[in-house]
């Protein structure tokens, strides 16, 4: 995977997981009002194990395993960032975050501005999401349209295992509260890595070029990168250079990366997990199409999710967005002269 | 602690079949368990014991607290406020939920709950606030340690929890009071939230108003519980039932309560069986939903006139403690009255101010837009106004 | 307000609220199996009094004031649902349907795909929506882009009291869970109706097109359309003819009526109440670009809610999408030969 | 039925100060409070009554339970199944709560309760459909009275509240029994469907499977409650603690509850003190929460002992009776091994079938694209299998 940062100091492999963990560690040690908390997280360390070795290392009150309600986590997270802490929640899967969504909605987003400022609520809450991994129902929802759709928020999520470090960090030090949506196909992605690369700390709010290429954007984030850096190789078979934008944060919208981007290859494909309808990407498309219509040679076109329930472990293959499906996509982006319309018509 | 204790432990081993082993009970239900009966004062042979001073104290509180709502009332007739939810009939619950409190402890109201923030000092245009509608919170919480009034029911509850940990965790004795609704115990979040404050023994407070309604809906349609404060054992607190129209009894209550959390005892629920004795809110009609009767029955146990009652059998209500006392809210009532017909100062900017720490780009842009629109309407206006 | 339905009978005026009233009615008395349930829906009617008589008339057992726990009476629902009722909730404004949002997310809209059809969900969900009459906060949310992105829901609003009646009728009649939004600051208003009008049950996934016009599309739905309606009236000014469509479903998506408008007039805005980012118009927008990209003589614009939380009562005037800023925007359709970018260029 | 009658009747009005006028507690707590310690009839003078049938039946069904789980979890082992929540060591409740069940009946199980719905008489292998991945829920509910496993804890108890709400008011005497964990009585939605069970008087019987942990979090964390049973009366209905691992104790407590149910007593809330004697599930290291040692402790309290250590004593245990029934149990493992062997038959098409009752326009769609995409792939195959 290519990143933006040059390495300077020892690097050795490193899964995702792993900087996640010392990432929750390095913020723990630095912040003593940093608060880990969720079901499992302390002596088991978490399902993930993403919080392995904290409460032992910090102890019960650092790093915390609570009784097993979610809107009861979030809503004393809530509390407890209303005294000066800094809490990391964890919840256990993605559709296991619906029973806190009134807590989310109607407090964590909005508090600061109901209180003109003089509550803040920099609460982390980690949400693994996305599928891939064989889970059964309930356990691999993509479910950050519900989060992009709620102002107050910031919603990040890492696709690489330097992001993964340096955004929960960031997510952690924000004044605001960061939905942090770890892409749970990726936690055991190594890479070589170490915390001491130059910039560990990755900005809220700005995109990563990936791969630089000249005749198509690929816009995407978190569990679709990789798929999206593979097709982009295998295109260039095709005679395609793509370049492939990591949006890492959906907000803030890094508008300046992706605008930019499309307007010098004129031409773009969304590429998320996501349920199509109602998902991330009609946002995407819809605001890249608004700033740069003119410099477009075919409609932005999504890969996504179908419009369904996630299937069932033998099913996901054929739901998840996959190298064929995204070259397929490129493919109509009308590049001889035929220029008929997209799809449906 | 529980039923479990972990790990390891065992019961009597051996001798097969008897209870599991591991397993032993750990807490005795019975002192968690509330009297049948409300807890009262007035008109019972503890009253004589009470201090003067609280007595008066309360009362002056009480008749305060029964003007203000009466004039937030009036200003909903004038359009000075969206909407108000009185408390008229509970006075005394709200009055001691901010008694009950120092100045470092932390009080959650929900939405009815904007004399108990009076009660607490705050200024009553600044509790208003929300319901005048220039913004949303009035105040700053962390200043008067009043969490903002809460609309989504029971939600305020977990954060009282949450605040109250921290506050222990950093090793302030601080206590948190949160107020809720009969209707509001029915939430989950009422439940997630006794559930935490008993397991963290967190020194909270939960008190809950009973006042026989959630809008139109009676507590017999709300719960078959021998009482809401049957439901602390539950979680392993003790629950207590007052007369929420006795003042002190209220006060005694809650400040042992808030004694308990503090002295690390861990969390109470109190239940006070009250009275709503206006409409829901201004908007609402109650006649569609229960009997004048009723609420007749209920006036004649009203609070403010039980604790005039003692006051006057210890001879502690001379008339001009009473008319200093009515002149007093008067004026207050006044003030208020005259502030809030005022306009609020209002800068539409303000809508993208605080969203987040920094503004965002695309907030900044949609700030731009508004500030030219406001422009344009200004511009407009002025052309209109300089016309003949 | 146009509709594209002729009256034959005697029609008089009434309220929305009357008319969603009428639907439960008479949805009630031809089918049994239809229980209204909700918080003050019985002996008060309702807070916005569309449930109205409804207990008196049907008896408690089939309009039930429950307890005060939004989850709890979606999840009770459900499984009357499983037995074979037809439950009508009604959730007492919008920011009050989150706590219910683990029920509607991981139950109501998966049921009949997990069991395989064998567990329907013929479910109503009543949510009053959006803002406009001066309440607190918590009580004016645009939350439709939360259904459109949880697949198997049916998610519909009304915007006329012929449609509020028909909608009504067709969303109880639905055998798959309708998120029905009542547009609240359309309850009060009146149009000429009677139940008895041809075609009384307005088709689920079916837009209306409300003013017919020649140079631009207005896409929207509930609460905007009257908006739009005037901004169309006020645009003949400017020498623009709108066409005017009302959505009515956005759940499933009448592609095929709003494509072939966007054809014609070459140029299109979205307006809703709703947030912008995250919301259903980057959706809409999206996909109509899809379809009719070569008809574009613009990028499909949005005219949104703001990227806040909703705001206080004397502020939302400034808020809400008005004439003004639908006009200012269908200006920056390109009309002339300025081929500038769109907004943030 | 609660603290407050309404409306207008009235308490002691006229001896003022009283308690509140119309208040009057109605529901005596005191019989809805659990016992002290967990009923329990094995090892006790209780256990001569029992019925031979009765108790040779449940043997035979534990055993065979505890096969169906170590088969289920050693198909995991071989990749056929996904994951395995197993059962083992809670065998007792897991039959005791299909048994307590008629025909009619509607059972409600947790993602853990597989067991309880073989034992109910379902298919094996479309009871793991779930778990080995094809779909989500491998038999028709409807037609077996079985509600889908639910992953998402504690959301099936207000399912099954609605249900048996609306079996009742349709006129069938049917129960709705609903299987969840200690820790899932955390969630609100355990609160706010025992508190509709309530108000609602819904032919309902919660079962809390008390195991001391969820996943990794020992009870002491979850509640500090005298015993979950113990929430009971906080909804005003019997809660009643038994000893989840004496078979015979649970199928009474049950069958009781089922039947005060059915006659229109309302619900009760069973907790069920027992222990899961392996890891979560396949997936899970429980070695890293919890010490050998009390695992030991919990298999000399093994439900199958306790119940073979009975019929033992009564002569009900011949070594053929023995025998018979671990080769019924190895016959049915063996043949749920031979048919989860076999791959499932699946149709990617079925993605797009039940989203909803009609496949609307943009599902067709789809459903169309990767039906091109399956082709490509089928040709791609082909080409390439051509090749030499
Ligand atoms: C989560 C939620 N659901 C519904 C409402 C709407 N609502 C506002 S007040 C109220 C009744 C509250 O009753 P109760 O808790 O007894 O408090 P009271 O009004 O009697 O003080 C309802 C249903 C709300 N504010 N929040
Ligand atoms: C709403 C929800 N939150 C979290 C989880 C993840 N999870 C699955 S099982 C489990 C523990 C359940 O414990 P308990 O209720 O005691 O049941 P047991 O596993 O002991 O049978 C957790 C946290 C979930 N399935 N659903
Ligand atoms: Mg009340
Ligand atoms: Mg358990």
């Amino acid at each position: 995977m290519t990143t933006t940062t040059a390495p300077t100091t020892a690097r050795k492999p490193a899964a995702m997981a792993q900087a996640l963990n010392r990432a929750l560690r390095d913020a723990m040690a630095a912040d003593p009002s940093v608060h880990v908390m969720g079901e499992d997280v302390g002596t088991l360390g978490g399902v993930f194990r993403v919080t392995d070795g904290l409460a032992k290392e910090f102890g019960d009150d650092r790093c915390t395993d609570t009784p097993l309600a979610e809107a009861g986590i979030l809503g004393a997270a809530v509390g407890m960032a209303m005294y000066g802490l800094r809490p990391v929640v964890e919840m256990q899967f993605d559709a296991f975050a619906y029973p806190a969504f009134e807590q989310l909605a109607s407090h964590v987003a909005k508090m600061r501005n109901r209180t003109r400022g003089a509550l803040p609520m920099p609460l982390t809450i980690r949400i693994p999401y996305g599928g891939g991994i064989g889970g059964v129902e309930h356990h691999s929802d993509s479910s950050e349209a519900y989060y992009l759709a709620t102002p107050g928020l910031q919603v990040v999520t890492p696709a690489t295992v330097g992001d993964a470090y340096g955004l929960l960090r960031a997510a952690i030090a924000s004044d605001d509260p960061v939905v942090f949506l770890e892409p749970k196909r990726l936690y055991w992605s190594r890479a070589d890595w170490s915390p001491d690369d130059p910039e560990p700390v990755a900005p809220i709010g700005r995109a990563a070029i990936r791969r630089p290429g000249t005749d198509a954007t690929l816009i995407t984030y978190g569990p679709s990168l990789p798929v999206c850096l593979e097709a982009a190789e295998e295109a260039r078979a095709e005679g395609w250079d793509l370049e492939v934008i990591d949006l890492r944060s959906l907000t803030p919208f890094d508008d300046e990366t992706v605008t930019a981007s499309v307007r010098r290859t004129g031409r773009a494909v969304v590429v998320h997990e996501s349920n199509g309808f109602g998902g991330p990407g009609g946002e995407i498309a819809a605001r890249v199409t608004e700033r740069c219509f003119h410099h477009l040679e075919a409609p932005v076109l999504r890969v996504a999710g179908f419009d369904i329930p996630y299937p069932p472990p033998m099913l996901e293959r054929h739901h998840l967005p996959g190298v064929d499906r995204i070259l397929d996509t490129v493919a109509r982006l009308q590049w001889e002269s035929d220029r008929t319309e997209g799809r449906g018509d | 602690m529980t039923v479990l204790e972990q790990p390891g432990s065992s019961g009597n081993k051996g001798t097969l079949p008897g209870p599991p082993p591991a397993w032993r009970p750990h807490v005795d239900p019975a002192p968690l368990l509330p009297d049948a009966t409300p807890y009262r004062v007035l008109g019972t042979d503890a009253a004589a014991r009470l201090d003067p001073g609280l007595l008066t104290s309360l009362y002056v509180h009480l008749v305060r607290g029964r003007r203000f709502n009466a004039q937030a009332t009036a200003l909903t007739r004038q359009g000075r406020l969206a909407v108000y939810p009185s408390s008229t009939g509970q006075e005394a619950c709200e009055v001691a939920a901010a008694l009950a409190l120092e100045d470092r402890d932390w009080l959650f109201p929900s939405y009815r709950d904007t004399l108990a923030t009076v009660a607490r000092g705050l200024d009553p245009v600044q509790a208003l606030t929300l319901l005048r509608g220039d913004w949303h919170t009035g105040y700053d919480p962390r200043e008067h340690r009043i969490a903002p009034l809460s609309t989504p029911l029971a939600t305020q509850l977990p954060h009282a929890v949450g605040l109250a940990h921290a506050a222990r965790l950093k090793g302030d004795d601080v206590v948190a009071l949160a107020m809720v609704g009969d209707g509001g115990t029915s939430e989950g979040d009422f439940h997630e939230a006794l559930n935490f404050a008993a397991v963290w023994q967190a020194p909270v407070v939960f008190l809950v108003q009973n006042n026989g309604f959630a809008i139109s809906v009676p507590l017999a349609k709300q719960t078959a519980a021998p009482s809401l404060a049957h439901k602390a054992v539950g979680y392993g607190m003790p629950g207590r039932l007052v007369d929420g129209n006795d003042a002190p009894a209220m006060h005694e209550v809650l400040t042992e309560a808030v004694r308990r959390a503090r002295e690390g005892g861990g969390p109470t629920l109190v239940e006070a069986i009250t009275y709503r004795l206006e409409a829901h809110t201004n908007a609402d009609d109650a006649t569609r939903y229960r009997a004048a009767d009723e609420v007749e029955t209920w006036r004649a146990h009203d609070p403010i006139a039980l604790l005039e009652r003692e006051l006057d059998a210890r001879g502690l209500l001379p008339g001009e403690f009473v008319t200093a006392t009515r002149d007093a809210a008067e004026e207050m009532a006044a003030s208020l009255r005259d502030r809030m017909n005022a306009d609020p100062e209002l800068d539409p900017m303000d809508l993208f101010r605080h969203v987040y720490a920094e503004q965002t780009s695309q907030l900044a842009e949609q700030a731009e837009q508004l500030r030219a629109e406001l422009a344009a309407e200004a511009a407009d206006q002025s052309v209109q106004e300089a016309r003949p």
